[in-house]
């Protein structure tokens, strides 16, 4: 690249000597101000579109920075595709076990006290390509399913007080208006807790395919309990037992059981650069990931250039917030030998997260198709070239 | 902060009768109205065939149907072995309920609730746990016993730091 | 609304009786994932355009949610239009008073340690419609040239490292390559500070408009020392007096002087909602809107809805971040009564927003062309329209 | 963190010589080249006037020309006021500096060095600063006394949290 840049000198990208005549160096006004900008036309990074019906996509983590994701870039997880809802049409029923069951339209949630909080959501899925990938698989198609927003809304709190919850209402079933109509149960204890009605995400109005107008947000849970187009809430005395919470987000043991309603994702984390299909050149490079915690705060990111027999503290990039994604570095100079680059995540409440072959031992590998946070590691060969590196 | 603010209103009954659909593992919810296997199967291979293969099997998407032997469970180690309503699945009001609310796929809705009483007794019988003759209603469904029902337990992951 | 929500329900609105024939209830599918989402057709929430060459356009305030602002919606100041620029052509040049100048091109800079933060960046023109607008304003008009964004990339403190400074360099001069090559002077002390060269705005690439692709970012300071467009640092001895900092952005004061560099923004705060043109009914509401400082956090929020008589303390939305904005917020219970609502906010050095009238008597009205940051007063009347009440 | 991580380039002297061309009060940066009064009213008639009016007075955009009494400096209380280069411009140097990098405003960078150098001079002339005979070049445009100079001081509200 210094010669493409000697390159551009000589060859004047706009740039001549400051002479008696300058003209050369004309430049041109551009178009003025818009209403709604656009990226750069040359910014053409996207989410890649994965699943038999297209009803996954994934985040390219590796062109992205710092610890809030583009909305048109936030990952997808349909299971019966983007409804078209009109915002003066769309109605939030919460009843069942309280006291007087509401309605709200969305001029009503705009009342109530607005609460934001930066969280990530991840499906329960992200990291199941893990034991099928070769060597040329990106962090995008690694851990894609991952993405950060500012969600704004009202506290489930709020409009829990204001139905009227009854003694015996211990669970909560939550419902969208996709033509699924996809339903979770949600746990009392944690309704009450940090549970979010998103009406907005990162200032704007929630995106189409993030559950406009409405969605709920549980941080740190995998992402089909943030039940997008959300139109209705029944408190009960028991789960539901929905489909999406029994035969599907369940986690098979080797000692034959089934582990469910394990949504609070285990903390992860993943290098993010260099990684698959970078090439790099000897000397100084950030090593770049992304690390979070269902579970609470990233405490600590340790890095590895050798396979995991040194670890080095990475610097973690601020804010730091609960159950929310923090962007790491690790500052390192490539010598030109080969490498095996790791990265492991330590939350604030001690959790470690396992390697692949310390998760498989424990759950088996087939049950880590779903709540796979096991380590990614990256093979820098000696021609600088990267690689994904399989470590079942 | 007061305890209510008086905002939002008081739904109107058809609202909540037309929405409060969802089936609960004690059968609270379920509707009248009653299914056999045979209707069931007519059902299925008109409208589900296409997709979940015949009989539930080798379809383009989700297997329905096949059992393991009582002791086999080999869903954490092994692949290969498609999880179905039979071997995996531990409530059967789940079937009523996932059915009326999500399928056929692209014409979620258009099953009346006997074609999804029917549908959820041939999709038993499928994984024998229904004779050929037996029809389904609001109270014998849910007393069907499904072998991995006793294999469900709650996340015990948080009480630990240690990886579980 | 209420009429509305029952006619909605009785012709149907995709709604049946769950009877023994649900057919009417058929729910179609939507479109599946996309590579780059898009906001809702029915989300026509928009910046408007302004100035004599439309080379403003300003958020609208009293749309959005939470500290983030849609990167969409970042307003924008423009002095000589948007260039389109090929990021590969693209070179930093950092000369002048250092050991060893150095041009940087975009894969250079990705090598550094990435340095990412939440922060506003607001013209220093924001308020200047203050005093000459009727009572049919908005939040958008009054106050719509501030905007927040997560700004990633490199430390100028690493790039300067990385030149070395000379013992004589304390001021710095940032150009853009927009048509007008615009030019500020920053002290080298600032510089060193918390000074960003972002190439990512929310994550993905700078926009066109806010400077792709390398914005200087200078936290809690005037816009245009945010420079656009990066393309040269050069660091001398002595400011160089371009024209955005005398014959511009200078405030002249009543006592004949007049204030250079008076970048660092003051603390400000004004009330989004309820604001002209919406119209409230009585009962339960919360008073939002946003205040920040260039001083450094904030740390209070007071609300009066009785012309400054009486102050209550709003809640600020989590987290509170140095030189960033925050979404407050007061519940308030509207009686029908004619209201007067004001904010205003006090930062973490002490210093508490004036009033129009103080703030008048120390610089002089005309002087508030710039820098105006005086509290905004809203005005309810007792049908509830709410109108832009002017204090000068 | 090492000293220094070897990123980056020394960049060609043709690269800085090109874009090294801002100018400080001192007169640092002025290139070679003189230009006069009489040029600089031609080269304004025909580039300039149809936006900045007749002797930089009355156009679309900004007022450039127009002195008042030395005593009179009511830029912080009334309006009706303009500010222009005679009554408020602190350096004459910016008038070089800005014009030769943003003027005229959609063809920026078409003026020659000595074309900047006339415009200022008659914009100077314009504003009672320069006589109609005088020229400029790269010594004598730094030694221009600009009227409101002495007034400008350095921002004094950070030293206090009162407001100022
Ligand atoms: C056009 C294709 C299609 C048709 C027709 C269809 N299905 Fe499905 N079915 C699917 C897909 C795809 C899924 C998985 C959906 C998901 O995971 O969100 C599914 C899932 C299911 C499941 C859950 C399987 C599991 O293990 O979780 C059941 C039960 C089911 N379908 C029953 C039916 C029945 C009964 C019919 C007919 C009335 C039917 N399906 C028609 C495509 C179809
Ligand atoms: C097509 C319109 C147009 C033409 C032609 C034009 N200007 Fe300007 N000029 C402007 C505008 C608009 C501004 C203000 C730009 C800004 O604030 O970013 C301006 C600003 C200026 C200023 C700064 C005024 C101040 O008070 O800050 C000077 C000096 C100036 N022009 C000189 C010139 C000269 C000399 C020419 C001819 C060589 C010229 N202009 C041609 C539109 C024009
Ligand atoms: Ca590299
Ligand atoms: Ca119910
Ligand atoms: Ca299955
Ligand atoms: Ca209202
Ligand atoms: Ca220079
Ligand atoms: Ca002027
Ligand atoms: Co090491
Ligand atoms: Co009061």
């Amino acid at each position: 690249s210094r010669r493409r840049f000697l390159q551009a000198t000589a060859t004047g990208a706009g740039v001549v000597l400051a002479g008696q005549k300058a003209t050369a160096d004309v430049r041109r006004v551009g178009p003025w101000a818009s209403q709604y900008g656009e990226r750069s036309p040359f910014d053409k990074v996207n989410r890649t579109i994965s699943g038999n019906l297209q009803h996954e996509s994934e985040t390219p983590q590796q062109a992205l920075s710092g610890m809030i994701t583009p909305s048109s870039l936030h990952y997808e997880r349909h299971h019966a595709g983007v409804p078209t809802i009109r915002p003066e049409e769309h109605k939030l029923l919460i009843h069942g076990m309280v006291e007087e069951p509401k309605v709200f339209t969305l001029h009503d949630l705009l009342r109530f006290p607005q609460a934001s909080r930066i969280c990530f959501l991840e499906c329960a899925g992200n990291g199941k390509h893990h034991f099928k990938s070769d060597e040329k698989t990106t962090p995008q198609r690694l851990c894609g399913l991952i993405s950060q927003s500012e969600w704004s809304g009202v506290s489930l709190s709020s409009l829990l007080r204001e139905v009227g919850v009854k003694k015996s209402g211990s669970w909560l079933l939550a419902e969208g208006s996709d033509a699924c109509l996809l339903t979770r149960s949600i746990p009392m204890e944690r309704a009450l807790d940090d549970v979010l009605i998103a009406y907005a995400q990162n200032g704007e109005a929630v995106r189409p395919e993030q559950g406009y107008p409405l969605r709920l947000i549980v941080p740190g849970c995998e992402g089909s309990m943030n039940v997008k187009w959300l139109r209705r809430l029944e408190v009960s005395d028991q789960p539901f037992m929905t489909r999406e919470e029994t035969a599907k987000y369940s986690d098979p043991l080797k000692d034959g059981t089934v582990r469910q309603f394990s949504f609070v994702m285990d903390a992860k984390s993943i290098i993010t650069q260099p990684a698959y299909p970078l090439q790099i050149e000897k000397g100084w490079h950030e090593i770049r990931g992304l690390a979070w915690s269902g579970r609470g705060q990233v405490a600590g990111v340790e890095v590895s250039d050798d396979n995991g027999s040194s670890w080095h503290q990475a610097q973690l990039q601020s804010p730091v917030l609960d159950k929310s994604c923090v962007r790491f570095g690790l500052l390192w100079k490539w010598d030109g030998k080969e490498r095996l680059l790791t990265s492991r995540v330590i939350d604030s409440t001690g959790y470690t997260q396992p390697s692949a072959r310390e998760l498989i031992a424990i759950r088996g590998k087939q049950s880590l198709r779903y709540h796979n946070n096991t380590m990614t590691t990256w093979r820098v060969q000696s021609d600088g070239q990267v690689f994904y590196q399989r470590m079942d | 902060m007061p305890e209510k603010l008086g905002i939002g209103f008081v739904p109107s009954p058809e609202l909540v009768k037309a929405w409060d659909t969802a089936i609960q593992p004690d059968g609270r919810g379920l509707p009248p109205g009653k299914g056999c296997v045979t209707d069931g199967q007519r059902i299925y291979v008109e409208q589900c065939q296409v997709c979940h293969g015949i009989s539930g099997k080798g379809g383009q998407y989700d297997v329905l149907a096949g059992r393991l032997a009582e002791n086999l469970f080999p869903f954490a180690a092994e692949s290969g072995h498609p999880k179905t309503i039979g071997n995996y699945w531990p409530w059967a009001t789940t079937l009523f309920d996932y059915i009326r609310r999500s399928m056929p796929l692209l014409t979620p809705g258009t099953l009346s609730d006997n074609d999804v009483y029917a549908l959820s007794a041939y999709l038993l019988h499928l994984n024998e746990l229904l004779p050929e003759s037996a029809c389904l209603d609001a109270a014998s469904l849910p007393q069907i016993e499904m072998p991995a029902n006793k294999r469900f337990v709650p996340d015990n992951r948080l009480e630990t730091s240690a990886v579980r």
